[in-house]
């Protein structure tokens, strides 16, 4: 039955099925790298998916819409950032009430913004690039996240691997009271990562209620965060990785549908809950691996508090 | 600014105290944002933590308090004894689910047989279902060191996937004229779980989650199982030093969690539920992680937790049809009282200091 | 001499309070340029606090500091690696997934592009007679190797001053001497040292004047080399010390060793860890075995596998004649066999737990402090009170966490709980590390007394002085393979020299096959 | 920004309510209860308009203030509804399949309470009625459009549950598609919701990319539509409510779920003392399904064609399930001329010959 599906649609789908998780999941990584684990992931999505869809309809810009997206998932880290930073509160606990909290002050948020149609973004005009049989619809027929998405990992690839920024970064992530003691300001640095990834996450939202559904209903993300997660443990926190893993459990979540609409005798449920188990079977495989632990971050999940 | 200065030992008072600190923080923080909603806060402050307790229905929905509150706390005592041990099972959804199918499909099998015994197996059915979807990421984390917390929470999605496949297939009723839902375990004695005394709320639930809560509160002060418990979590080389097998105390707790949250499961679609649904799970299962926070991991606490959660529903409920406050206004309520308490859980075991001068 | 030189920095009364401690009260000292300056003291005397501040880590409450006569108040340590003072610390702040260059990188202000400074990193680290390979990750380095980075790292940002914390703590006596050699050079060139050390042999040879801290008081100064030591650690210490005494040795009559040790592989759990490659040693009754070595070279691995936190194979680990391999802790103590761990904090005692809960933590099976797995907290809090009235444990009572105790108080209390199950084999990593000089010779002798009294004892520590002191046979730890023991009397520092570093060649010869 | 103003003036209308509750004593007090939020914009929303409608009919005479969203089916419908009857609501619409169990266990505690119970087939006492619609009268209507309208030939269905309602729809819609054009193939997706818009615009996007280009839902939000604006040339239907801000394409029409004249019937038989306990059916002839208005992207005799259908399945004169019919294994289901009874339609559960697939199980 796979006959049926062209494989330039598919991977064309699967690229903008696969942006919200992609920006969530590499702001996590920068926040993962820097040390701290926020399981809030889902409710900054949410919230920067709200606030996103607001924005958008109030100002009838979708460009605006994402940057209050962007502030909105950033205002929510923030929180975070001061139970864990300043607080020291634990962080899987406070990125699961992130989470429980985001998802009731969303759907409070967007009273009265349900069933409005937000403004549109458009495909980036590439002409007749686009109509290149194939590639065309591949490469050039994507509005600008997409794009945006794609260049945001490899900044981020270049700013990690290259960068004294990024090497604070990783620095801090491994051993924080070495960069204490070497004079580095852990909390503010942290800081700063973590509202990265809440931006991140907030413009991967933004996404879903601006473009790829496009409207507000509560619930919306439908657990993306959760799968952005996952999707950095498969990337054993390399930039280039959150892309094959994006793009992987995109292809799988559309291929899954199309089976479907190509009339696959394969039964619903079992495809329904082919993106989950896959996800699970990948992350057994990663993390079986001897030796492929060491590039977690040392300090991951660790609260720092300078003493003497 | 203000710093903060580790204790030499924690703070007993503060232990107890932030929990209630918590709580009025975010009575005035909620009020706020029950004034900014446009409702009198005041109103609705008292219609959520009054009106349940001693209005004029109170005789009515204080016995709801318990049925409610049953499933929170007998999944968040199970849940808090791994996250005591630094085991994060975030799925207890999903084990809930498998818990009340499996529970279901041996009652259904066996309908309409009437069998003192049936009940029994059923419960046994229950917690095996929810033993067996946690021992996935037990075993996974165990032989693979993969995440526990997000396969526990990957496997809700599947379960969920399960329980439609349940409702609308092989437990489907087969004289509900072809509509989704199992049987109705309400008009089948055998397999059912009754209001045990008219109007209190008591059911079987309830009072497992009572006798679990005693019984971990046993545990984890008298028993050689609870040290090792909270040695796991507060020092983990210590634990192994002690002698803690941490492959064998990761399938415990997640197994007691699992097994829980399964029995939670059963009590549900045998009594309040009454049926398998596509729609049987309300989020139990995530609810019950704040009471364990809330509860400080505590048996007592959670169920005092647990108890205070339900009110929040039932109370939210009220002020959602008598006031017009919106259902999503509660959800945030809850997640602010979570971000509190562990916003002045820092009081235990720090002591806050002015000074002066900004920070370096 | 060193008046004609002029001053590089001056402390004038520095004070610093931490609550229920004064780290530092009225500290006044000067460093004259391409001076040696050793600060001494007993672990708590303030020193780690005092050199803090100079590198701007710690802000003083009172007291001031110049710079070449300037007032010098550093608010962070940018600001002190900018006025050219330089830090190597104790614990190496060293990032163990990054590889040298980038290490470097991170301690200095405005690095040169990473391939540059991999250069100048190979240069400097020639000239100084330092080998260094830019590229390598540190976790694989051994501790000196380590030690090299951060000076290096301090070297290419060419400073005035260069703090030593306790350097030769992780070093083979070889590398002691290669330390030296460049610190002299460097002193040579002008640069000022200030070096912080409890070793007093070490400061007679290296230092040009001392100041010596106790208590947070600077109670004395110096010129090394025209003091003994035991005048220093006088001094130092502020009483007369007695080294421990070792009762009678006994004939036990039995030829059986209470511990042997055969074979014993094992792979590292520790990320960047040792494997233990075919150790095999025997302790009889009454004998106390000293294994030295530098940090990293399998010593914690040693000691999990002793302690049954890592399982063996059958008959690889054998106490009181039992095949003790396949079995956990407990199995091990119910026979006799316990062990001490050397991080006090977080493994051999849970931080956050009561002494009471501690003492249950390895207690519970000597004792008998359960019953059919319930526990006996009044007994067990009457095993704590025990204990820590037997081994002077300094605290308020039971009832408070480890963490609250000093470290050389917990230390009394971990040691005390482990010799008060009156065992038969007790296995002891590091039992004086970072203990002042009463508790450490008051453990040392506790120690000795079980000794007596029967019991086998495998002491692991980084304190040549402390292993030679109790010891009866010695051997080595290097790069996971142990060296033959050999008895202690008799024994001189260059052999002790060749067994510890560097000459790999004479492994094998160690090696019993 | 239409639903917003009828939110507020919903909210401002509850407000009056409540501060004039006292006043209103006398009012007979009709409650509803929501699976969703009213601003789904499909089902609850029109449940909701037909709350509005009560107010609007009765004024002062009935308190039609009180109603409760997302309340989730089971223990927690079984506490709202015992919390509604003890404050002294009358009559209450449960507006969704899964409170059937509650809505008995709990009418049979307040025999004096009248309970209205939409899709479901229990009424364990007196005081229990079932009202439901049907929907496949309509879905024959859109079936025709779509079946004229196909370019590609392919018309997509994305469907909630496998449940009777949804399959007669598919099959309803199948039928009449094929009526008109029988080269016309039939994909079906299942979302397994009926709400969840990042789902169905999946389902209506990867419908697309197969080649679909009519496609019609059984989910009750506008994300398919939404899907569908973005590729020229696929249409679709506005499902529940009108979803009229996707009009005049790819909205062609819509399927109306319109509640209000049951609910002004019932609460007026209540008034007016002629309530008894019924069981309801209707369809378009009675006006509980309206076909939304037929755009001007559809061809005028096509509009004819599928106005002209619907005219005669409200006149009585056709029944969308009229055979000759067989069954997907091509077994013969009903003969020429013979229409379906009630009763196989209420528990259908089969597709009829030309739909590929099969039907979950």
């Amino acid at each position: 039955m796979f006959g049926a599906i062209n494989p330039a649609v598919l991977i064309a789908s699967l690229m903008v099925a696969s942006v919200p998780i992609m920006l969530a999941a590499l702001g996590e990584l920068v926040v993962e790298k820097s040390g701290v684990l926020n399981l809030g992931v889902e409710g900054m999505m949410i919230i920067g998916a709200i606030c996103g869809f607001i924005t958008a309809v109030t100002t009838g810009s979708p460009l605006l819409g994402f940057a209050g997206g962007a502030a909105g998932g950033a205002a929510l880290a923030l929180i975070f950032a001061v139970l864990t930073q300043s607080l020291l509160a634990n962080q899987v606990a406070t990125g699961l009430a992130l989470t429980l909290f985001g998802l009731g002050l969303s759907s409070l948020m967007g009273q009265g913004y349900n069933g409005i149609k937000p403004p549109l973004t458009a495909a980036v005009p590439f002409g007749p690039l686009r109509d290149i049989p194939g590639l065309g619809r591949i490469l050039f027929s994507h509005d600008w996240v997409v794009y945006f998405s794609i260049l945001i990992i490899a900044a981020t690839w270049y700013v990690l691997k290259y960068t004294r920024t990024g090497l604070i970064i990783r620095a801090v992530g491994e051993n924080h009271d070495a960069a204490h003691a070497l004079g580095y300001k852990v909390n503010r640095i942290r800081l700063a990562c973590i509202l990265f990834g809440g931006a991140m996450a907030g413009m991967g939202g933004a996404y879903i209620s601006l473009i790829r559904v496009p409207q507000w209903t509560d619930g919306i993300t439908a657990g993306a965060g959760w799968i952005a997660l996952a999707i950095v443990v498969f990337a054993s926190w390399k930039p280039w990785r959150v892309l094959i893993g994006a793009y992987l459990f995109g292809g799988i979540t559309v291929l899954q549908l199309n089976l479907q609409a190509a009339g696959s005798s394969i039964p619903v449920e079992y495809l329904s809950m082919s993106p989950y188990l896959i996800t699970i079977l990948v992350l057994v495989i990663m993390s079986s691996g001897k030796g492929r632990t060491l590039n977690a971050p040392a300090a991951l999940g660790q609260n720092f508090h300078a003493t003497r | 600014m203000f710093r903060l200065e580790k204790r030499p030992t924690p703070s007993r008072f503060w232990t107890g105290a932030t929990p209630v600190v918590a709580v009025i923080l975010t009575m005035l923080a909620g009020g706020l944002m029950f004034g900014v909603l446009g409702k009198n806060p005041f109103e609705v402050i008292r219609t959520i933590f009054w009106d349940p307790l001693f209005g004029e229905f109170a005789w009515y929905l204080r016995g709801q308090l318990l049925v409610k509150a049953g499933p929170l706390i007998l999944i968040a005592v199970g849940l808090s004894l791994g996250f005591r041990a630094g085991i994060w099972n975030i799925g207890a959804e999903g084990q809930y689910i498998m818990g009340a199918i499996f529970g279901a499909s041996v009652g259904l099998a066996v309908f309409p047989t009437e069998n003192r015994l049936i009940y029994p197996v059923m419960i046994a059915a229950g917690a095996f279902g929810g033993w067996v979807w946690a021992m996935i990421p037990a075993i996974l984390k165990t032989r693979f060191n993969t995440n526990e917390i997000l396969v526990s929470l990957m496997l809700v999605y599947v379960a969920q996937s399960i329980l439609a496949m349940a409702a609308l297939g092989f437990l489907r009723n087969p004289e509900g004229a072809g509509f989704p839902g199992s049987r109705n375990f309400n008009s089948y004695p055998a397999a059912s779980n009754p209001e045990l005394i008219a109007g209190t709320g008591m059911h079987w639930g309830v009072v497992a989650a009572f006798i679990t809560v005693i019984a971990a509160y046993v545990l984890l002060q008298k028993h050689l199982l609870g040290f090792q418990i909270k040695l796991s979590g507060q020092a983990p080389r210590a634990a192994r030093f002690h002698g803690v097998n941490p492959t064998a105390l990761v399938v415990l707790c997640m197994g007691i969690s699992g097994a829980l949250a399964g029995l939670a499961g059963l009590f549900e679609v045998t009594g309040p539920a009454g049926q398998i649904s596509i729609d049987f799970n309300t989020g139990y299962g995530f609810t019950a992680i704040i009471v364990a926070f809330l509860g400080r991991l505590n048996p007592l606490g959670i169920l005092l937790a647990g108890l205070l959660m339900a009110l929040t529903y039932i109370g939210g409920e009220m002020a959602s049809t008598n006031l017009g406050l919106p259902s999503a206004a509660i959800q945030a309520f809850q997640g602010m009282l979570l971000f509190f308490l562990l916003a002045v859980d820092v009081l235990s075991n720090y002591r806050v200091r002015m000074s002066m001068k900004g920070t370096a | 001499m060193t008046s004609a030189k002029p001053v590089l920095l001056s402390v004038e009364g520095i004070t610093k309070a931490y609550p229920g401690v004064v780290a530092n009260a009225d500290v006044s000292f000067q460093i004259h340029q391409g001076e040696v300056h050793a600060l001494l003291g007993e672990n708590g005397a303030g020193k780690s606090t005092l050199v803090k501040m100079i590198y701007g880590l710690v802000k003083p409450d009172q007291g001031r500091m110049t710079w070449r006569g300037a007032a010098y108040a550093p608010s962070e340590p940018r600001a002190a690696r900018a006025a050219g003072v330089a830090m190597v610390f104790q614990h190496f702040s060293l990032f163990e997934a990054l590889n040298v260059a980038e290490n470097v990188a991170l301690g200095m202000e405005n690095p040169p592009a990473l391939g540059a400074l991999a250069a100048k990193i190979t240069q400097v680290s020639e000239a100084y007679g330092l080998p260094l390979d830019p590229t390598r990750m540190v976790g694989d380095l051994s501790a000196g190797e380590r030690q090299r980075v951060e000076i290096i790292r301090c070297l290419l940002q060419d400073p005035k001053l260069l703090i030593m914390d306790e350097p030769t703590s992780v070093l083979t006596p070889q590398e002691v001497d290669i330390l030296f050699k460049t610190l002299r050079q460097l002193a040579a060139e002008g640069t000022a040292i200030l070096y912080i050390s409890h070793k007093l042999e070490e400061i007679r040879a290296l230092c040009d004047e001392a100041t010596i801290l106790r208590r947070g008081r600077v109670v004395g100064t110096c010129t090394p080399r025209e003091r003994t030591a035991r005048e220093m650690a006088e001094m130092m210490v502020g009483a007369v010390l007695t080294p421990p005494e070792r009762g009678a040795k006994k004939d036990w009559g039995d030829n059986h060793p209470a511990l042997e040790i055969t074979n014993l592989s094992v792979e590292s759990p520790i990320p960047f860890g040792t494997a233990l490659k075919a150790v095999s040693f025997t302790v009889q009754r009454g004998e106390v075995l000293g294994i030295a070595g530098v940090a990293g070279n399998g010593q914690d691995e040693l000691l999990l596998a002793l302690s049954g936190e890592i399982r063996t194979a059958e008959g690889m680990v054998k106490a009181t004649g039992v095949s003790v391999g396949p079995l956990g802790p407990n199995d091990r103590r119910r026979i006799g066999f316990v062990m001490a761990p050397e991080d006090r904090l977080g493994h051999a005692a849970a931080p956050d737990m009561s002494l009471v809960e501690n003492a249950f933590l390895t207690g519970a099976v000597r004792k008998g402090l359960t019953r059919h797995g319930f526990i006996d907290w009044a007994a067990t809090r009457d095993f704590a009170d025990r204990i820590i009235k037997a081994y002077d444990v300094r605290t308020p009572g039971s009832h408070v966490a480890a963490r609250a105790l000093s470290g050389g108080n917990l230390q009394k209390f971990v040691i005390g709980r482990e010799l008060s199950q009156s065992p038969d084999v007790i296995v002891i990593n590091q039992p004086t590390w970072g203990v002042d000089a009463a508790a450490a010779a008051a453990i040392r002798q506790a120690i000795l007394d079980r000794a007596t009294e029967g019991a086998a004892v495998v002491v692991i520590s980084q304190d040549l002085d402390e292993l030679l002191e109790i010891s009866d046979s010695f051997a080595v730890l290097n790069a996971g393979r142990l060296t033959a023991p050999r008895p202690v009397k008799g024994l001189t520092i260059d052999q002790i020299g060749l067994m510890m570093g560097g000459a790999h060649g004479m492994e094998t010869a160690h090696v019993p096959a | 920004m239409l639903k917003r103003t009828l939110l507020a003036t919903a909210a401002l209308g509850l407000g009056l309510a409540f501060a004039g509750a006292a006043s209103a004593q006398d009012a007979l007090k009709a409650c509803w209860v929501y699976v969703g939020p009213i601003g789904d914009g499909g089902w609850t929303f029109q449940h909701d308009q037909g709350r509005l409608d009560v107010i609007k009919a009765f004024g002062d005479k009935v308190d039609a203030s009180t109603y409760q969203e997302n309340v989730p089916e089971g223990a927690d419908a079984e506490r709202v509804l015992t919390q509604m009857a003890l404050g002294g609501c009358k009559i209450i619409f449960t507006t969704s399949f899964g409170y059937m169990d509650p809505t008995n266990a709990v009418a049979a505690k307040f025999p004096d309470v009248k309970f209205e119970h939409a899709t479901g087939y229990k009424r364990d006492s007196a005081n229990v009625s079932t009202y439901n619609a049907r929907f496949y009268e309509g879905r024959a209507v859109t079936g025709t459009i779509a079946g004229r309208m196909t370019k590609s030939n392919k018309i997509g269905y994305i469907g909630s549950f496998p449940i009777p309602e949804v399959i007669q729809g598919i099959n309803a819609s199948f039928i009449h598609a094929k009526k008109v054009n029988p080269n016309v193939t039939m994909s079906v997706v299942w979302a397994y919701t009926w709400f969840d818009p990042a789902k169905e615009a999946d389902a209506a996007k990867a419908l697309i990319e197969q080649g679909v280009d009519v496609i019609l839902q059984h989910t009750d939000s506008t994300a398919p539509l939404a899907e569908a604006a973005k590729t020229p040339g696929v249409i679709g239907f506005g499902q529940a409510s009108d979803m009229a801000e996707y009009k005049p394409s790819p909205r062609v029409s819509a399927i109306i779920d319109n509640w209000g004249p049951y609910y002004v019937e019932r609460v007026g038989a209540l008034l007016d003392g002629t309530y008894e306990q019924k069981d309801t059916w209707a369809g378009i002839g009675g006006g509980e399904v309206k076909i939304g208005d037929i755009t001007e992207a559809v061809p005028a005799e096509v509009k004819a064609e599928a106005e002209a259908l619907a005219a005669s399945i409200g006149d009585g004169s056709y029944h969308p399930f009229t055979g000759p019919l067989n069954k997907q294994d091509g077994s013969a289901w009903l003969a020429e001329g013979e229409k379906a009874d009630d009763g196989t339609l209420a528990g259908m559960n089969f597709y009829v010959e030309g739909i590929e697939g099969d039907i979950p199980q």
